[in-house]
């Protein structure tokens, strides 16, 4: 039963109060895009098993979509972050980087 | 190879069993193999056998990282059936059911394959629609399956409660020939009919990276040094994500856990396989007596093999309503399968962009019961390079939008 | 025999008598007492079958490990299969039945397969069963079921209750011996939120029962001190009859309270599963006695010396006049020293070292007691119950026996195992103790949580902390170090000083004795409930099964239902030897929850009957119930399906209903339609991109019929956007779509378009809606007034909001029947108010209640589409020619580029058409319509499949959609859609709009 | 622009005012077991979303209110409204539900020319009271929330999971918890909270 911080309103939510929505920091690709991009839109995912950055909802809570680092071997967590955002934090990533220094870093 | 049977079991008997032969033997790595299959799961040792069996390639290395059959494999909870709605998969999955009414036979190997029959529940008018939908397809793909009304799903279910005030039992999909198998048997029929065509089974040889050069596979880098290959095949379900990498190429997968449970045992209630998609849960009987049961997937990649309580909630509480004897039985363990899950929710069995690389994955929560005809339509891919019943699993379909959803009849799970 | 001693029993009250029964024999015990104990003095020596070979099994343990004394417990809707008798505690009225005989526990012939045991090996059945290929199914496969299984099968509907409790607490400690207490005590002082669990009814674990002295006092004075000065501290809740069950991920941990099975029927929930988020986890889970492999070591009478101490010391029971004692180590000369002290006769303790000098031995021999040195039991005779044991050298091999010694109970003891299990369950890592040959935690391993550190922490002699002068000091030490990792950085401690026998080293025995041959192999237990025996565990490592988890699969080795707490080390000890590998290397089983079998019931928790799941109630609910409804579950909302008139059938209804609307007026209650408000700036640029059609450019006071596709382009949502004002869009939704839809909206919002003002609002639930349907729909609207509704004033896809005959409303002129249609939106407060004042206006003109399959005949008969039913996830609007409805004009919307993909744009897919049968029957549902020849797969080519069929009371014929290969342009050709009967229907392609095609109707 | 129609993103609400009495879910059914539950009838209730950081999103919402924003999770009260943060751009305002219709004309007029949503919900949802010592124990059996004195107390607004569904509660006294939930479930809460509060269920947690 994970349990992940939502960033917006403070609460430690265990899994069942929140909803997974899979990869984060996807780029959509819309009318006018490549055979390649879209497909790599909807279908490619990194999949590691390691860090991974997700998507979550605060769905029995605020409501709000998060976005988390989390280790997908130990289901550590690393930190959760607003969604509002292309890429994870800088700091967030430094902090991955020190604890998993054999991380390939996010890309 | 020593045949088995019963007068074997007699002869050892007078000598304290000590004359059993080795099931499978555990061979130094050559140096090169006509074709390397990584993963001796299911799948893996399946397609192995049905290379050798069927088109005589023996010169064949199946490559372990732990112990074989000890992922899916073992883990899950043994239903096989074949009724499908779309075509690509009730014939790889009708082909699968075939094979295994065969199997202890042809492996001399008893798999203990146990066709009871196999209900799936309507329990909305929605899964009713759906199911019929199903039978009239399957009727049309050579798949036997009937809609049944609920008393007769109450005739050979007796303890179902088909009256539950929330969601009634209005009928069901019925397949005869539906039923489970002893998963570790498949496992270990297909190594000893392997190792017995002089196969190598390479266990605790953990695949470290795949060379290449002009666009082919020469051979893998392994905990035990490199092996060369003319072929290779992937067959590592949850952890394919990882190998493609080492070969250079991506997958539209996600790894996420599957939860199931067994009760303790008790004296024989149901025999047959039941599924319930509305309230999501299935459960079936062991030859041991414990009730197998199957939950949902959790909605997170994780690769923790572990058990899980959310989705074990909810399946223990739909199957209490609708079986309300086991209220009183007691959970005895839980565990958690790493599944992976492509973007239609069907298997791939495919080339890959290496030119002499093939994979077979994706199979999700729905592995176990097809692993004969998925075997058997790797080898010909790997064999040919082209099978029938592979031909509309490439991997090609997300770029076309071909996809081989079989949720659409009613949201059934595998 | 096996009896109650005069006196003694520290947990049972003497001066209470408890009447209970055992396969239908009425019996006495005492209150304290447990299930096992109480048989026990009542001479039961036998209380069950083995799995496999049906052999004789009496009671080995006294606790959670015991694989053997299983019984069903109780009768009718409180039966409960497999309870063990050594955890249930006796009650006034208890049944107990044994299990797994037939005719009788006795007398069972189940036992015949005990005298071909030597033609059964570890997976025999692996070998044989494969010929014929018919006879696995109907004769070896039934045969096989009916033998296997061990209790009986609960027959009724469980008649207790069960609840879940939320707890969350800095520090869990599992476990209430003294290693429990004294993590209890030192994180309580520190101020931290403490939960400890006791799986039993009694704090303390066996140091009582040991003969401790702590800080200079009896054990029992120490536990009691502590206890006391816990339930002082309000930072610390003590719960006993609560086993902690599984450790999951980030530190949630189940643990089922037994509430009330010691007091059956009294109104209180059965089991309280506690649901428990532990900042960090002290697992003072103790150690299990290890049995040891001689041949004859299930026969009733065998025993764990620990439990044999147990029963004389906690209930003042005797296993027997003569008991023989053998062990590996020091602490079963505990036992010797107790029944002796009981005045029982112990006429040898079987040492198996070759030196036994240590204080406990001392203390033995000054007893009187006989010690028999680098000594083994070369056999145990009886049959049900111990007759006597053989004795021998243990470093021979059997046959040379010295000595035979009468008696009726072995209380033996291999060594100990820490119980590592709830350790185990999320990660943590093991390592092999040599000294003690046990596995223990690996405190450099431990499971890791959210932050990545351990947060489990073992504690005593769960830790490997064997010695009971070590334990204190041990809990202690773990305690700190949790309660440093949960950063409670100031701790005090005080360590009591623990008063014990110093115990020599045991050595490790597998087999005894050493050198034993075949024969003696094949009668060593070593899983007494599957019967599984050192020599099958040997031959799975000779036929390759090296994995310990093939050989635990081959062998069904600790899978029974005690999950190998007394099997699995002694098993992987036999193992390693045959492998000739150390045991380290070989490994162990994985450790899965729950740590003792949990009743299903109680992870089902209160989710039962009415609570089952949430049932969604439109205001108008009740009203349906009175009115002869039929439900249709439509995700957790009921909608009526139909209104049966007294005896009236469905199918009769929907007709009536039907005819009712075409020619009268109906009533429908769509008010579980999802409405979802949709505001701001850029609201209509975000509708533009979630709908495949316009609806920036919709006009207040308008409606537009809209669809939504998902990114992969396929058809997901459909329904009417109403145009509010200038800001402001009302989206309607599906039934079924309203909070999927809702989150859909909201992520593109929050997760890709976060910088456009955009507000939603789910206000599914605000509203009742409901649809007036009919020629008379305008005159009932007239009649109850308030709202002009003149065609002239209020025309068709409009909408206009005021009071209607007083009730505050909202008002959408659209149709889904064909038929002039308003559905009405007011307050759901208002809702029954509104409906009755439609029906009251509405009686002149024979206004008619309809549900949802009347609502789907009449939206077929116009041809109209059904999510869910002609889209089913790969169906793209273009199918349903529904062009109309998708913009050219703009750039992108979701779902546009999915749906260039070729597969998509192909011009053969199957598209929308209507069918209608030659003789005028009903379609059957789901049918495929076939192509000439079959697949390279034998299938038989298809062309199209029906989507959607009813019988039209309107029409008076049957009525189909279907998806059809290039349908629309192949008008009047015939199809034949196979049935699964063999027999076939023909049905001609036809315009899908059958009612109606101009909308005459439904635009007066 | 074709034609002139009544506008208002408030719903019908205008007319409310002259209507009858509106029914709430459960009709102010009520439940005494371990803890006194009671379903509150009708009570009003009005979402806002907007920019907390916006003066004029603030200032509307004080000048119908009466009230300052609620810090994260909190909820703040004051002569019979009651407002609570539901998450970073929506509060909740509650008040007697008669008073919705001048409420809302009074945001509405106050929010122009801001980008906000002010809604009447108050039909949407049922509300509940729980009156007892054991409260706390009650909520404990059905959400996940740490519920234990001294981790949550009156000022916090908690929205979670109440068995299946979704909930938010508050402490409104020592022994007393307000509760809502979706209207169309609150026979389902009704059902959980009378389970969980039947006689002999008492846990002795706190």
């Amino acid at each position: 039963m994970l349990i992940l911080e939502c960033p917006y309103c403070g609460v430690k939510a265990e899994e069942s109060e929140l909803a997974a929505g899979g990869e984060a920091h996807l780029k959509r690709f819309g009318a006018g895009s490549t055979d390649e991009d879209f497909e790599g839109y909807l279908f490619a995912r990194k999949n590691p098993k390691g860090v991974h950055f997700e998507r979550w909802r605060h769905a029995y809570g605020c409501g709000k979509w998060f976005l988390a680092a989390r280790c997908t071997a130990t289901l550590e967590v690393f930190g959760t972050y607003p969604a509002q955002t292309a890429e994870p934090p800088a700091d967030l990533v430094a902090k991955i980087k020190q604890k998993r220094p054999e991380w390939e870093g996010y890309k | 190879m020593k045949r088995y049977s019963v007068f074997a079991i007699a002869r050892e008997a007078m000598r304290h069993h000590t004359g059993w032969e080795r099931a499978w033997a555990s061979p130094e790595p050559k140096a090169n193999y006509d074709v390397i299959i990584i993963g001796a799961g299911g799948h893996g040792l399946a397609t192995a056998y049905y290379l050798g069996k069927n088109f005589g390639i023996t010169n064949v290395a199946v490559i372990e990282k732990g112990w074989l059959g000890g992922g899916n494999t073992g883990r899950n909870t043994t239903i096989i059936r074949s009724n499908y709605l779309q075509d690509p998969s009730a014939a790889i999955y009708d082909k699968a059911l075939k094979l295994y009414e065969n199997l202890s036979q042809d492996l001399n190997y008893n798999v203990m394959f146990s066709p009871r029959g196999l209900l799936m529940l309507a329990q909305t008018h929605h899964e009713v629609r759906g199911y019929l939908r199903t039978v009239h397809a399957n009727n049309l793909q050579g798949v036997a399956t009937e809609w049944i009304e609920p008393a007769k799903v109450k005739e050979i279910v007796p303890i179902i409660n088909i009256d539950g005030p929330r969601y009634p039992v209005l009928g069901a999909l019925w397949q005869r020939r539906g039923g489970t198998a002893r998963h570790d048997a498949v496992a270990w029929g297909y190594a000893r009919a392997c190792s017995d065509m002089g196969m190598h089974i390479l266990q605790k040889t953990e695949v470290t990276g795949v060379r290449q050069e002009n666009g082919a596979v020469t051979g893998v880098e392994t905990s035990r040094g490199f092996i060369g290959t003319k072929k290779l095949g992937i067959v590592v379900a949850g952890h394919s994500g990882q190998v493609a990498g080492m070969a250079g190429f991506r997958l539209p997968l996600e790894a996420v856990a599957l939860q199931a449970l067994v009760s303790e045992p008790i004296k024989p209630c149901m025999d047959v396989v039941v599924m319930a998609n509305t309230v999501h849960g299935y459960m079936s009987q062991s030859d041991k007596g414990e009730m197998v049961i199957g939950g949902g997937t959790d909605s997170f990649n994780n690769f923790t093999q572990r058990g899980s309580f959310h989705h074990i909630e909810e399946t223990l509480r739909a199957l209490v309503e609708t079986f309300p004897m086991i209220s009183r039985l007691k959970m005895l363990r839980q565990w958690g399968g790493i599944v992976d899950m492509t973007g239609d929710r069907s298997p791939i069995i495919s080339k890959t962009p290496l030119g002499n690389c093939f994979i077979n994955c994706g199979w999700g929560t729905g592995g176990f019961k097809a692993i004969p005809g998925s075997g058997w339509a790797m080898a010909e891919l790997m064999a040919r390079g082209h099978a029938p019943l592979a031909a509309e699993f490439g991997l090609d379909r997300f770029r076309e939008g071909r996809f081989i959803d079989e949720s659409v009849a009613a949201g059934v799970a595998h | 025999m096996s009896t109650r001693l005069s006196s003694g029993g520290r947990l049972i009250d003497r001066a209470r008598t408890v009447e209970y029964s055992f396969n239908g024999k009425r019996l006495r015990g005492f209150k304290g007492d447990t299930l096992a104990s109480a048989l026990l003095a009542s001479d039961q020596m036998l209380v069950g079958r083995s799995f496999k070979y049906h052999r004789p099994r009496g009671i080995v343990a006294s606790g959670a490990e015991e694989p053997n004394a299983l019984v069903g417990l109780g009768t009718g809707a409180r039966f409960e299969p497999n309870q063990r008798m050594t955890t249930t505690e006796l009650f006034d009225g208890l049944s107990s039945a044994s299990q797994n005989h037939w005719p009788s526990l006795e007398y069972d012939v189940g036992v015949l397969n005990n005298a071909v045991a030597k033609f059964l090996p570890a997976g025999f059945y692996y070998k044989t069963f494969i010929h014929p290929r018919a006879a696995w199914k109907h004769v070896f496969e039934p045969v096989i079921r009916q033998s296997a299984g061990l209790g009986r099968v609960p027959k009724e509907r469980d008649a207790d209750r069960y609840e879940y409790f939320y707890a969350h607490c800095d520090l869990l400690v599992v476990g209430g011996g003294i290693a429990g207490l004294q993590a209890a005590l030192v994180a309580g002082a520190a101020g931290a939120r403490v939960l400890v669990l006791e799986q039993t009814a009694h704090w303390g674990g066996r140091a009582p029962v040991d003969g401790v002295e702590i800080d200079g006092k009896p054990a029992e004075a120490w536990i009691k001190a502590s206890v006391q000065a816990l339930e002082k501290m309000s930072n610390v809740m003590l719960r006993r009859r609560t086993m902690a069950s599984g450790v999951y991920d980030h530190g949630y941990v189940l643990a089922d309270e037994k509430v009330a099975d010691h007091t059956p029927g009294d109104g209180r929930p059965r089991h309280r599963l506690w649901r428990i988020r532990a900042g960090r986890i002290v697992t003072a889970t103790g150690a299990i006695e290890r049995p040891l492999a001689f041949a004859g070591n299930d026969i009733p009478g065998v025993m764990l010396a620990s439990a044999v101490r147990d029963y004389v010391v906690n209930w003042a029971v005797s296993p027997g006049d003569r008991t023989v004692v053998v062990t590996n180590n020091d602490d079963a000369y505990r036992t010797a020293l107790a029944l002796k002290a009981a005045g029982l006769q112990v006429p040898a303790v079987v040492d198996a070292r070759d030196r036994a000098d240590g204080a406990l031995p001392q203390a033995a021999r000054a007893a009187g007691i006989r010690v028999l040195t680098g000594s083994a039991i070369a056999k145990a005779h009886g049959g049900k119950r111990l007759s006597g044991v053989a004795i021998c050298a243990q470093g021979g091999e059997g046959n040379a026996v010295t000595e035979e010694i009468p008696c009726e109970a072995v209380a033996m003891s291999g060594g100990w195992s820490p119980v590592v299990h709830l350790y185990s369950h999320c990660g943590g890592k093991l390592s092999w103790d040599e000294a003690h040959a046990m596995f223990r935690p690996d405190a450099a391993r431990p499971p890791t949580g959210a932050d990545g550190t351990g947060f489990v922490f073992a504690a005593g002699a769960a830790n490997g902390a064997l010695y009971v002068q070590d334990v204190l000091g041990d809990a202690t030490k773990a305690t700190i170090a949790a309660l440093q990792a949960a950063g409670v950085a100031e701790v005090e401690t005080v360590v009591p000083a623990v008063k014990a026998e110093v115990e020599a080293p045991m050595i490790p025995i597998w087999v005894m004795p050493q050198g034993a041959g075949p024969d003696l192999r094949m009668k060593m237990w070593l899983d007494y409930q599957n019967d599984v025996k050192v020599s099958d565990v040997q031959l799975a490592a000779r036929e390759g099964y090296e994995s310990v988890e093939h050989t635990k699969r081959y062998t069904t080795l600790g899978m029974a239902t005690d999950q190998g707490k007394l099997s699995n080390i002694n098993g992987l000890a036999v193992l390693s030897n045959a492998l000739n590998a150390p045991i380290p290397e070989v490994g162990t089983t994985t450790f899965r929850p729950p740590y003792t079998p949990v009743t299903i019931g109680a992870l089902a928790g209160e989710a039962r009957g009415e609570i089952f799941q949430p049932l969604r109630r439109t205001a108008i609910h009740d009203w349906h119930e009175a009115h002869g409804v039929e439900w249709e579950p439509v995700g957790h909302w009921r909608r009526p399906y139909c209104y049966k008139n007294g005896a009236e059938i469905a199918s009769a209804a929907v007709n009536r209903e039907v005819l009712a609307v075409r020619e009268r007026v109906g009533l429908l209650d769509a008010s579980t339609l999802g409405k979802i408000l949709v505001k701001g700036p850029d609201a209509g640029r975000f509708l533009d991109m979630l709908y495949t059609n316009m609806m920036s450019n919709l006009k207040p006071g308008k409606c537009r019929y809209g669809l939504m596709c998902s990114e992969n382009g396929f058809l997901m949502d459909d329904g009417v956007v109403a145009r509010i004002d200038e800001e402001t869009w009302l989206c309607h939704t599906t039934s079924g779509g309203a909070d999927r839809i809702h989150g859909w909206m909201e992520d593109w919002l929050q997760c890709e378009w976060w910088d456009w003002k955009v507000y939603t609002a789910n206000l599914t639930e605000q509203y009742t809606q409901i649809a007036v349907v009919g020629p008379k729909a305008r005159a009932v609207l007239e009649k109850l007034g308030g709202i002009e509704v003149s065609g002239e004033e209020f025309k068709f896809m409009e909408w206009r909001e005021g009071t209607l005959g007083g009730l505050p409303a909202r008002i959408f002129r659209i149709s889904f029947s064909g038929e002039l249609s308003y559905e009405i939106a007011t307050p759901a407060g208002h809702g029954r108010a509104l409906w009755d004042a439609l029906l009251k206006a509405g009686e002149e003109f024979g206004i008619t209640p309809y549900g949802t399959e009347a609502l789907h005949v009449m939206r077929a008969e116009k041809g109209f589409i059904m999510i869910g039913d002609e889209s089913d996830g790969t169906v793209i609007p273009q199918d349903l020619n529904l062009n109309w409805a998708i913009s050219k004009k703009k750039e992108d919307f979701l779902g546009k580029r999915g749906q260039e993909r070729s597969y998509l744009a192909d011009p053969g897919r199957w598209k929308l058409v209507g069918l209608e049968t030659l003789d005028g029957t009903v379609l059957p549902d789901g049918a495929y319509a076939v192509a000439d020849g079959f697949n390279a797969n034998g299938q038989r080519n298809t062309q199209g499949r029906i989507t959607s069929t009813y019988w039209s009371p309107t029409l008076r014929k049957g009525i189909a959609m279907a998806l059809v290969h290039r349908g629309p342009e192949r008008m009047g050709e015939v199809l034949e859609f196979p049935k699964p009967d063999g027999s076939s229907v023909k049905a001609k392609i036809c315009d899908p709009v059958f009612y109606d095609k101009d909308g005459e109707k439904q635009n007066v | 622009m074709s034609e002139p129609v009544s506008i208002s993103a408030s719903a019908p609400a205008a007319a409310q005012a002259s209507a009858p009495a509106p029914v709430s879910a459960l009709n102010g059914a009520s439940f005494e077991g371990m803890v006194k539950i009671r379903e509150a009838g009708a009570c009003g209730m009005i979402t806002l979303r907007g920019n907390f950081a916006s003066e004029a999103f603030v200032s509307a919402v004080k000048s119908a209110s009466g009230l300052d924003l609620p810090g994260i999770r909190q909820v703040v009260r004051a002569d019979g409204m009651t407002l609570g943060w539901m998450s970073p751009d929506e509060l909740m305002l509650m008040l007697p539900y008669a008073e919705v219709p001048g409420v809302l004309a009074r945001l509405n007029a106050a929010l122009a020319g801001e980008h906000a949503l002010a809604v009447d919900v108050s039909d949407a949802r049922a509300v509940f009271v729980l009156t007892g010592t054991r409260a706390r124990e009650v909520l404990a059996k059905l959400s996940p929330a740490d519920l234990a004195p001294g981790h949550f107390a009156e000022g916090e607004l908690r929205r979670t999971r109440l068995a299946q569904v979704p909930a938010a509660f508050w402490m409104t006294g020592e022994a007393e918890v307000t509760l809502f939930c979706f209207r169309s479930v609150a026979g389902y809460v009704m059902g959980l909270l009378t389970t969980a509060a039947a006689p002999g269920g008492e846990v002795g947690a706190w």
